[in-house]
C-alpha cells in the first residue's frame, strides 16, 4: 500500500543502540500525538545493553494506525547497519537521510532516494557529536514542517535538570537540524514527505481529520473517540498497570524480565502512592506464591512475567486454581522457546496459558490485543479473579506490552470494582478499628466453631460453584485452605464422593461464564468470503489487511479472540459458519489459536493460517498476501481436516515479506 | 495476665501423625506459645508446607493455609504484607525449607517481614517415606541412599545466620518448655525469625531419636558467656558444636522488619483499603501520557 | 459381571495402613502368581505415614486380568473402616472374613456373607497380636486350598534375617490361619470361594490355562505369552525403570515425590552396578536441568516425578527443545490439582505434556498402558530423544505405576540402542584412553576453527532437520549451545531470516514421525458400532467392558493411544471413520483426551466421554454401563460438535458405580 | 611448562559488553588461566546463565552451555557427572546465582561436584537494565527501588561458607593478576570452588565502580595472619569486612569431591561407558520378579 491510499507517514530512526535512537524517536512521536495525529511507535532493539542496531519507527496518520504498516517512508540512518535491516521496509521512493559520515550500499537500493546529511559535523558543531541524534530529529521535523516549539519544549523537559549548558547545545542542535532542512526544495520535500493534515491538537476531543477517508482509511477515522476524551500515548504494558491500579491492585510481587518489567516499574512508581507495595522477589516462584500469599489475604494481587518466568509459575497456578484463591498472572510474551528471542515479538504461549499445569482446575485466560483492551481487560480481570476465585492469565505480547500507540483517552470511571462474595460483605477491619460486618451467610456469627456443624465452610456446596470467602482476620471465619483435595469446611479428605463433587464445584464455576462480550471483536461484513481471525497485538496489522481486502473489492471480516478460556465457543461459531474460509493470523510456529478453534469449535475444513515467527511484529502485507492467496484457490469443500503436519511451519506459510531488491538510486540532497 | 487457654487453639482434625511423632510437641508447644501471648485465632495464621510436618495446620485452631512444598515462606510474606495486622507463623519440614525451599529460606531470611518461620527438622523426607533430607547426616542410610549419603548436611542455623536472619533459635521437641519459650519469643520479635526443631521422625529415622538428641544437645540459653547479639560469635558457637546447640542462638532487636523499611509502606492493612482511585490520583497520572 | 462370567478371584485385604496390609497382600499375590495364576494387585492407601484405611486388592484369574474389574469376592477386613470403604465393591454373595475383635456394621450389607474369626486372638495365641495379618493370609490361602510351602517360603524369604523366633511365630501364625480354614465346610468354602484352575506354575513358558476362555474372558487367555518366556510380577514404575536401564539409560537425577519415588529408588539399587549414577537433587528444576546436562554430555539422562514437580520442570523442557538435548522424562500422574490427591491415580495431565511450557519446540510424549508398555516405551524413548534430539516425555500414571501385574516376561534382547546421529559415530573417548572416532561429517578433522568456514556446526541445516552432535570431548567438535535463537553454529542470532529457518528445522524434525506402530493398539471390531478409545492405566478396564459387550453381543473396539505426540492422526482417523460412535474413556474432569482427538482429528460430532475423577481406578463396570448408555441413545448425525461446556464434568458423566445398598446378612462363621 | 596462550581460548564471537564492563576482565583472566593450566579446549566446558555475564560462553574457545537463568549449576553438575574427564566452569551473574538461582547454590556448594564457579558480581542486574539485585547495597536506587532497597544484600562468601562450600574465594576485575592466579587455584581445587568477581557494570551501577572498590577491598591473602583453613576464622574476617575482602578465603583441600564420594560412582565417564546390559546382569534382575 503507498502514502496516497493508506494516508499514513512511517519514518524511523536507526543506530546502534545507545546512540540516543529511543529518546530521538520518542519525542518525535510524542511530538506528532501531540500535534494531533495518531501515532503507532515501536522500538526493535536487540538483547544487550550497549551496541547493537535499534529502530525506532513512527507511523502517523489523522486515522487510528494501530500497527508498524509494511512500509517505512523516511529512515534517519545514524549507521549503515540500520539502512541494511530495515531495507525490506524501504518503500520504492522512499527517503533515506543518513549520516554523512558514511556511505551506504546503495547497490541494493529498491528505487529510494538516498540523502548524505552531515548530521555529526553539525551536531560537531553545536557542541557535541553525540547530539547527532538531535539534528536527526530537528531535520524530521523541519522537513515536514512541524513547529519547533514542540521539539524544543520536548527537549527542555528531557534536560531540564541537567542544567542549561546541555540543553543549550541540544537545542543548538536541533535549530542545525531545522535549517538543513530549510535547505530543501519545497518540490522535493513534498515528493517524498508529506504528512498527512494534522488533526486536533492533545488534549481536546476528536483528533477531527480534514481528510476524507476512503478505501484503506477506516470509515470511522473522523469520528470521535470515546473514553473521556483526553488522548493519550502509552504502551500497552503502561496501560496495563494503569487497569490494574484503577482496579484496586495494592499489592504486585515480580521477578525482573524482558518485556514484563516495565509493568513492575510502573507500579512501583504508582503504587504506594495508593496505598499499596510492590515487591521484587528471589525469583517466579517466590512472586507467584506472594501473590498467591496477598490474594488470599485479600488485597488484589498481581504478578507478570514472560515466558521462562511464566513456565517457572505453573505449580502455583495450580495451588490458586485448588484453593480458590485470587491471583492475577500477566505474561507478555516475547520469542521463545527458552530464552528465545528475548527482545522479539511472539504469541506462542497461547498453548501454555491454558493447558500449562498439572490437573484439572478453572482459570481465565484473557488476550488483549490494544492499550485500551490492557487498561479494561487487566480491570476486568480482577473482577473475574474475585468473582469467580480462580487465577485469571493475561497474555499480552511484546508488541503490544512496549509499543507506545495514540489511545483515545482511558476512563477509570468506567472501572467498576466487584469484590465477588465475601461473607460480611466486606474485608477484614484493621485491628485498630471496630470490627464490623460479621454477620452474613456461612454462620459467622452463630455458637458453630470453624470445622464444627453450623460452622463457616470456606468451600460450602453452592448452586454456581462460588462459595463466599472469609479472608483471615474475620471473626469466626477460620478454616484451612489447601492444596490437598478438601471437604466444604476445607479439611483434607481423600473421600472419593466428596473429590468429585469439589472437582465438579471448582470447574462448573466457569459453566455459565460466556465471555463474548468481553471477549470477542468483529468488524466487516457479516457473511464474508474470507474472515481473518486473530488474537493479541496483530489487530492492527489484521484490521489494515482486512481494510485493504475490502477495498479491492472482497468481502472480508475481521474476529479478533480477546478471550480463550472458556473459549466463547458459541458467539465464535455463529461467525464461522457465516464465513466462506477463515484465515487465522498468529505469530507462532505451530498455529495455537487455530489448534484451539479446532478443539473448541472444530471447522477445521475452513481453517488456513498465516503464521509468522521471526520475531518481527505482523505486517498487513504478509496478512494480505497470505488472504489473496487463499482467496485465488478455490474453496475444497471435500477436504479432510487438516491434521497436524499441515498446522505445522511450512515454508509455503511465510508469506514472502520481501521485497525484490534492484532498481535505481538517486541522490537528491547536495551539500 | 491471658484467659486464653492452649486447648482454644485445638483445630477441627485430629492429628494422624505417627506414634512418637516430634511434631506433636510442636503443635501443642505452638499452642501454648499462642495461648500464653494471647493471640487472637482469629488474626492468626499458620501457612504450612508440605510433609508431615505441613499438616500442622489442619490442627491448629486458626485460619490455615497449607501450601505448596517448598513456598511456605513467600505464601506467608503474601499474607502478612497484605494485612500487616495478622500473626503469620510458617511452618515446614527440613526437605519443604531447606531442599526445594532454599532460595525461600534464603530470601525470607534478608527481607525480614515479620513473621515466624518453624522448621519440624528431623533429618529425612517423612511424608514421601524416608528419603534424605538436606539435614540428613552424611551418611544416613536411606532408600535414596542405601551406601549413605554423599553430602555434608545443611547446617540451618549457620545458613539463616549468613544469609541474616535477624532472629536465629533453635530447640528441640523432646522438650516442650524451652520450645514454647524460644517460640514465643520468636513469635515476639518484629521481623523474619527461625525456629529450627529437633523433631525426630520415629519412623524412618532411627539415628537421630529422641536418645540421641538428649545426648548430643548443647544448651546455648544456658550459656551465659554466649553473645546472642554478635553474629560471628553465633556463627562460631553454631560451628563449635556441629550445629547441635539450643536456645535463642542470634537475635537483633532493633533491626526494623521489611514492613517497616520499605518505603512507603503503609501503616494499614492494605487488605482494608479503599481500592477507588481519587480523581486527582488519576489526573496526575494521565498528565504523563497526554 | 459374576464370577462364573469372568472366572476370576477378587480377594483384598483391609485394615489400618502399618498393620501389614502391604506385606500380607503382596505375599497373597506373589504366591498366587508362581502358582502360575495371571494376578493384578493394587494397593489403596492414604496420604500419611500410619493409620488411615488401606486395602490391597488382588485379583487372580488364568487368563490375563489387567485391572481390578469391579467386584470383590472375598475381603479379609482387619477393622471396620475396611468393609465400609469397600462395600461398594463386595458383590452380592462375596464374603467378608472379619476379625472376630470387632462387630461389623452389618445393616447395608448387599447380600454379602459376613464371618468373624478370631484374627487377632489366633495372633495372640502365635506370639504376637500384630500377627494378625499373617493368621488372615493363613485361613485365606486355606481357604482357598493353596499350597501352605509358597506362603511358608515367603515368610522365610521375609523373616529370614530376623531370627529364628520371629519366623517361628509367624509360621505359626500362618498355620492357625490355615487350620481355621479347615474347619469350614467345604460346601461353604466353594459356594464361595473357588478360584479358577490354575495355569502353568511360574518360570514355565505359558500359563496354560485348562479353563475354556468363553465370553468375556479373551480369546487368548490360553495363547502363550510373548517375551523370553519368564512371567513377572512387578509395577509399571519397576518396568519403567528396567527399561530405561535396559536402553542404556545411566545418569538419574530425581527429586522424590508420590508416585514417582520407585523409579529413583529402583535405579539406586541397580544403576551403580551398570557404572551408573544417580542423584537425589534439591529440587525438580535442578533434577531436569541436571539429566540435560548429562544428555547433552553423551549420557542417557532421565528423571521422573508426578504433577506438582512435572510443573516446575516446564521451563528446563523449553531448554531441551531449543538446544535439541536429549532427555526422558517421566509423569507419573497423580490426583491433582495442586497437592490433590498424591496417593489416588488420575490422569489429567495430559495437556501439560504436550502444551506445558513457553514457545514452540518439538517434543514426543508417550503413554504406556502395561507394564509391557511401560519396558518398551521407556527403551524407545531414548532412542526418540537421542534420535531426534529432543525431550522424549512419559505420561505414565499411578495406578499403572504401582500396580503390581503379571506380566509374560520383559526381553532385553529386544532393546535396541540407537544413538542418533553423532559425529565421528561415537561418543567421546574416555582421557586416558586414545582418541578415536573423531573423523566424519562436518569437518571435525578439518582445519576450520569451531564457528570459522568449515568448522563444525553443531545445528548445521540438513534434510530432516537432524544435525549430527559433537558431545563435549570430542576433538574440534567445539560450540555453542544456547537457549537463545541461535545461527547453524550455535551462536546468538536475532537475525529473522535465520530465526525462521531454525524454528522449522527444529520442529521440522518431528515432521515425518509417524508413532502409530508404537503408538496404538487396536483390538475388536474393524467397523465398530461403537470404538472405546483410552489412554494409560485403563486399558485393561477397557478390555474387559470391550469384551463383556461384545459377549452383549454388540460390535466393538478398542483404540489405546500410546503415544499423544506428535499424534497419529492419520492411523487414528482411519479407525474413527470405520466406527459409529467414539467413547473416549479418560481418568479426568475436562476430557483431555478428547479435546486433544478433536484439535488433531476432528470427529467431535461422534465423540462421546467417560469421564472418572474421583482417584479411585476406572473400572469396566463404569465404561460398560456408559457404554451402553451411549448405544441406547440414537445415534445424532446432526448433532453440532461438542464445545467446551459439554466436554465439561455434568453429574452425569459419572455413570453410577455404587450398586444400591440393602439385603440380607448371613452368619456363615461359627466359632 | 605449557605452550598453550590466552589468544587460544578466544571464542568466535567478539564481546558485546558496554565499555568498561567489568566482565571484560573476567574473560581475559579466565583465558589467561586456561592457558596456564593448560586446559584442553576440546576438554573444557564452559557453562552460563542468563544475564550480560552468561554471555561469557560466546566468547570463549572452547565446548559452551549458555543455559537458563539462575540454573548454571545442575547444568554444570551434569555435565562434570556425566564425563568426568572434563573440566567444566560455571559462570553467571549475581542475580543469575544469588536470587533465582539461590536454591541451586546452596545445594551445589554442599554436593561439591568438582566444578569451578564463577560469579561476576555487579550488584546489579545488567541485561534487565538496571534492577536490584540480591548482592546490592542496602538503599540502592533503581527502577525497582526507586527510593533504595530495604534488604540486606546477600554476602555469596558468608553463604558459600555456610553451605558448606569447600572453596571460597573473591577477586576483583579491577587487578586482573590475582584474579587469574585465584581462578587457576579454584579450577585446580578438587571439589566446587566458588569465585566471586566484583565485576563493575559500567551502565547501571554508579555506586560500586572501579574506584570504589579500589578504596574499600581489603586483600586477605596479603594477610599472613589470615588461616585460610579454619571455617569460622574465615566466616568472622568475611563479617568483619562487611564482606569487601579478596583472595582465597577458605580452602579444605583434603575434602573428596562428590564423584569421590559418591559410592559406586565410576572413574571412567559415563559418556564412555558400553550401554549394553550383560546377560547375567539381566537375569539377576528378573529374578527378583518370577
Ligand atoms: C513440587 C513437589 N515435589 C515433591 C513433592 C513430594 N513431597 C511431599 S512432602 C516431601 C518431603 C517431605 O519432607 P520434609 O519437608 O522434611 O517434611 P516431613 O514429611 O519430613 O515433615 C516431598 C518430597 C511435592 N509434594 N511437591
Ligand atoms: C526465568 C527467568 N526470569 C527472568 C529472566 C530475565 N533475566 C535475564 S538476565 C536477568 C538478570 C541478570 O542479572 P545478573 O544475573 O546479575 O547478570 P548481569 O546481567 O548483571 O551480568 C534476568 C532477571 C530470565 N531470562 N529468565
Ligand atoms: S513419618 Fe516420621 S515425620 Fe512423618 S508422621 Fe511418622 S514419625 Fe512423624
Ligand atoms: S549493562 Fe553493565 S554488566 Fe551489562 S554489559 Fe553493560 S556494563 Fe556490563
Ligand atoms: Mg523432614
Ligand atoms: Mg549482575
Amino acid at each position: 500500500m503507498d502514502r496516497q491510499t493508506d494516508q499514513t507517514l512511517s519514518w524511523a530512526v536507526g543506530g546502534q543502540s545507545g546512540e540516543g535512537i529511543d529518546s530521538t524517536g520518542e519525542i518525535f512521536a510524542r511530538a506528532l500525538h501531540r500535534l494531533g495525529y495518531h501515532v503507532y511507535a515501536f522500538r526493535n532493539f536487540p538483547s544487550r545493553i550497549k551496541g547493537g542496531q535499534a529502530t525506532y519507527t513512527v507511523r502517523a496518520a489523522a486515522w487510528p494506525v494501530r500497527c508498524e504498516g509494511d512500509r517505512l517512508d523516511v529512515l534517519v540512518a545514524l549507521d549503515p547497519e540500520s539502512i541494511a535491516d530495515n531495507r525490506d521496509r524501504l518503500a520504492a521512493g522512499a527517503l533515506v537521510v543518513h549520516d554523512a559520515a558514511f556511505q551506504p550500499d546503495a547497490t541494493t537500493g529498491n528505487g529510494m532516494c538516498f540523502a548524505a546529511v552531515p548530521l555529526t559535523d553539525l551536531a560537531k558543531a553545536a557542541g557535541n557529536p553525540i547530539m547527532k541524534n538531535v539534528v536527526a530529529l530537528g531535520l524530521s521535523a523541519g522537513l515536514l514542517g512541524l513547529p519547533r516549539e514542540v521539539f524544543a519544549a520536548a527537549l527542555e523537559r528531557k534536560f531540564g535538570r541537567k542544567g542549561g549548558r546541555v540543553l543549550e547545545q541540544n537545542l543548538a542542535a536541533l535549530d542545525k537540524g531545522f535549517a538543513a532542512a530549510a535547505q530543501w526544495s519545497p518540490e522535493l520535500r513534498g515528493a517524498v514527505l508529506r504528512l498527512p493534515p494534522a488533526a486536533a491538537p492533545a488534549g481536546d476531543v476528536a483528533p477531527a481529520s480534514s481528510a476524507t477517508p476512503s478505501g484503506p482509511v477506516p470509515a470511522d477515522a473522523a469520528q470521535a473517540p470515546a473514553g473521556d476524551g483526553r488522548r493519550l500515548f502509552l504502551s500497552g504494558n503502561e496501560a496495563l498497570a494503569m487497569g490494574a491500579l484503577a482496579a484496586g491492585c495494592r499489592f504486585y510481587a515480580g521477578y525482573p524480565i524482558t518485556p514484563a518489567t516495565e509493568i513492575m516499574t510502573w507500579l512501583i512508581r504508582h503504587l504506594p502512592r495508593c496505598g499499596g507495595a510492590v515487591v521484587q522477589t528471589e525469583d517466579e516462584i517466590a512472586a507467584v506464591t506472594m501473590a498467591i500469599g496477598a490474594g488470599y489475604a485479600g488485597v488484589r494481587a498481581m504478578t507478570a512475567t514472560s515466558g521462562p518466568g511464566f513456565s517457572l509459575m505453573m505449580e502455583a497456578l495450580s495451588l490458586a486454581g485448588m484453593t480458590e484463591t485470587p491471583v492475577v498472572v500477566v505474561d507478555v510474551q516475547r520469542g521463545g522457546p527458552s530464552t528465545g528471542l528475548p527482545t522479539k515479538t511472539e504469541q506462542a504461549n497461547l498453548n501454555e496459558t491454558i493447558y500449562g499445569s498439572h490437573g484439572d482446575f478453572p482459570r481465565i485466560v484473557l488476550a488483549p490485543a490494544t492499550p485500551e483492551d490492557c487498561f479494561h481487560l487487566a480491570a476486568e480481570a480482577f473482577n473475574l479473579a474475585e468473582r469467580l476465585q480462580c487465577p485469571v492469565l493475561i497474555a499480552s505480547d511484546l508488541a503490544l506490552g512496549l509499543a507506545k500507540q495514540s489511545v483515545a483517552g482511558l476512563d477509570c470511571g468506567r472501572v467498576h470494582i466487584e469484590r465477588g462474595a465475601l461473607v460480611g460483605g466486606t474485608t477484614p477491619a484493621p485491628r485498630a478499628a471496630p470490627a464490623a460486618g460479621t454477620a452474613g451467610p456461612g454462620g459467622l456469627d452463630g455458637p458453630g466453631r470453624p470445622g464444627e456443624p453450623g460452622g463457616y465452610k470456606r468451600y460450602r456446596f453452592t448452586e454456581d460453584g462460588v462459595s463466599p470467602r472469609a479472608l483471615p482476620g474475620q471473626p469466626n471465619g477460620r478454616h484451612l485452605v489447601t492444596g490437598d483435595e478438601h471437604d466444604e469446611a476445607g479439611n483434607i479428605t481423600e473421600d472419593p464422593e466428596t473429590r468429585a463433587r469439589m472437582m465438579e464445584k471448582r470447574l462448573g464455576k466457569l459453566r455459565g461464564l460466556d465471555l463474548s462480550a468481553i471477549g470477542l471483536r468483529y468488524e466487516g461484513a457479516p457473511e464474508p468470503e474470507l474472515l481473518l481471525v486473530g488474537w493479541g497485538s496483530t489487530h492492527g496489522a489484521i484490521s489494515e489487511a482486512r481494510r485493504a481486502l475490502a477495498a479491492g473489492g472482497r468481502t472480508v471480516a475481521h474476529l479478533h479472540v480477546k478471550a480463550l478460556h472458556p473459549f466463547p465457543t458459541a458467539a465464535v461459531a455463529e461467525r464461522f459458519q457465516r464465513a466462506g474460509r477463515i484465515l487465522v493470523v498468529e505469530q507462532n510456529a505451530t498455529g495455537q489459536l487455530a489448534g484451539l478453534i479446532r478443539r473448541e469449535a472444530g471447522f477445521a475444513e475452513k481453517l488456513e493460517s498465516c503464521l509468522k515467527y521471526d520475531g518481527v511484529p505482523m505486517r498487513p502485507g504478509e496478512i494480505l498476501a497470505r488472504a489473496e492467496e487463499i482467496l485465488a484457490a478455490r474453496p475444497r469443500p471435500g477436504d479432510r481436516p487438516p491434521t497436524r503436519p499441515a498446522a505445522r511451519p511450512r515454508p509455503g506459510d511465510r508469506p514472502p515479506t520481501r521485497p525484490a531488491a534492484g532498481a535505481a538510486l538517486q541522490e537528491v540532497w547536495r551539500r | 495476665m491471658t484467659t486464653r487457654t492452649a486447648a482454644e487453639f485445638k483445630g477441627p482434625v485430629r492429628p494422624t501423625w505417627c506414634p512418637a511423632c516430634g511434631d506433636y510437641a510442636v503443635l501443642t508447644g505452638l499452642q501454648k506459645a499462642a495461648a500464653d501471648l494471647d493471640l487472637d485465632p482469629d488474626r492468626t495464621v499458620v501457612v504450612t508446607g508440605i510433609g508431615c510436618s505441613g499438616k500442622l495446620s489442619s490442627y491448629f485452631n486458626a485460619y490455615g493455609f497449607h501450601g505448596i512444598h517448598g513456598r511456605v515462606l513467600p505464601l506467608a510474606q503474601g499474607i502478612k504484607l497484605a494485612n500487616r495486622d495478622l500473626t503469620v507463623i510458617a511452618a515446614g519440614g527440613d526437605g519443604d525449607g531447606y531442599g526445594i525451599g532454599g532460595n525461600q529460606f534464603l530470601h525470607g531470611c534478608r527481607r525480614n517481614v515479620d513473621i515466624t518461620y518453624i522448621v519440624m527438622d528431623n533429618h529425612v523426607y517423612g511424608l514421601t517415606k524416608g528419603q534424605a533430607s538436606p539435614t540428613s547426616d552424611k551418611g544416613f542410610k536411606t532408600v535414596t541412599s542405601p551406601e549413605g549419603t554423599a553430602e555434608e548436611p545443611v547446617n540451618p542455623l549457620l545458613l539463616a545466620l549468613a544469609a541474616g536472619a535477624g532472629f536465629v533459635a533453635q530447640v528441640f521437641s523432646g522438650r516442650v518448655e524451652p520450645l514454647v519459650r524460644v517460640v514465643k519469643r520468636a513469635i515476639r520479635h518484629r521481623g523474619f525469625s527461625l525456629v529450627n526443631v529437633f523433631s525426630p521422625c520415629a519412623t524412618f529415622n532411627r539415628v537421630n531419636t529422641y536418645d540421641w538428641y538428649n545426648e548430643h544437645l548443647v544448651d546455648l540459653d544456658a550459656d551465659p558467656a554466649h553473645d546472642r547479639t554478635d553474629r560471628a560469635a553465633a556463627m562460631a558457637r553454631v560451628l563449635e558444636h556441629g550445629g547441635l546447640v539450643t536456645g535463642v542462638i542470634y537475635e537483633d532487636p532493633d533491626r526494623p522488619s521489611f514492613e517497616e523499611a520499605l518505603p512507603g509502606f503503609p501503616r494499614e492493612p492494605l487488605a482494608s483499603l479503599d481500592l477507588r482511585l481519587g480523581r486527582e490520583a488519576w489526573e496526575e497520572i494521565l498528565a504523563e501520557y497526554v
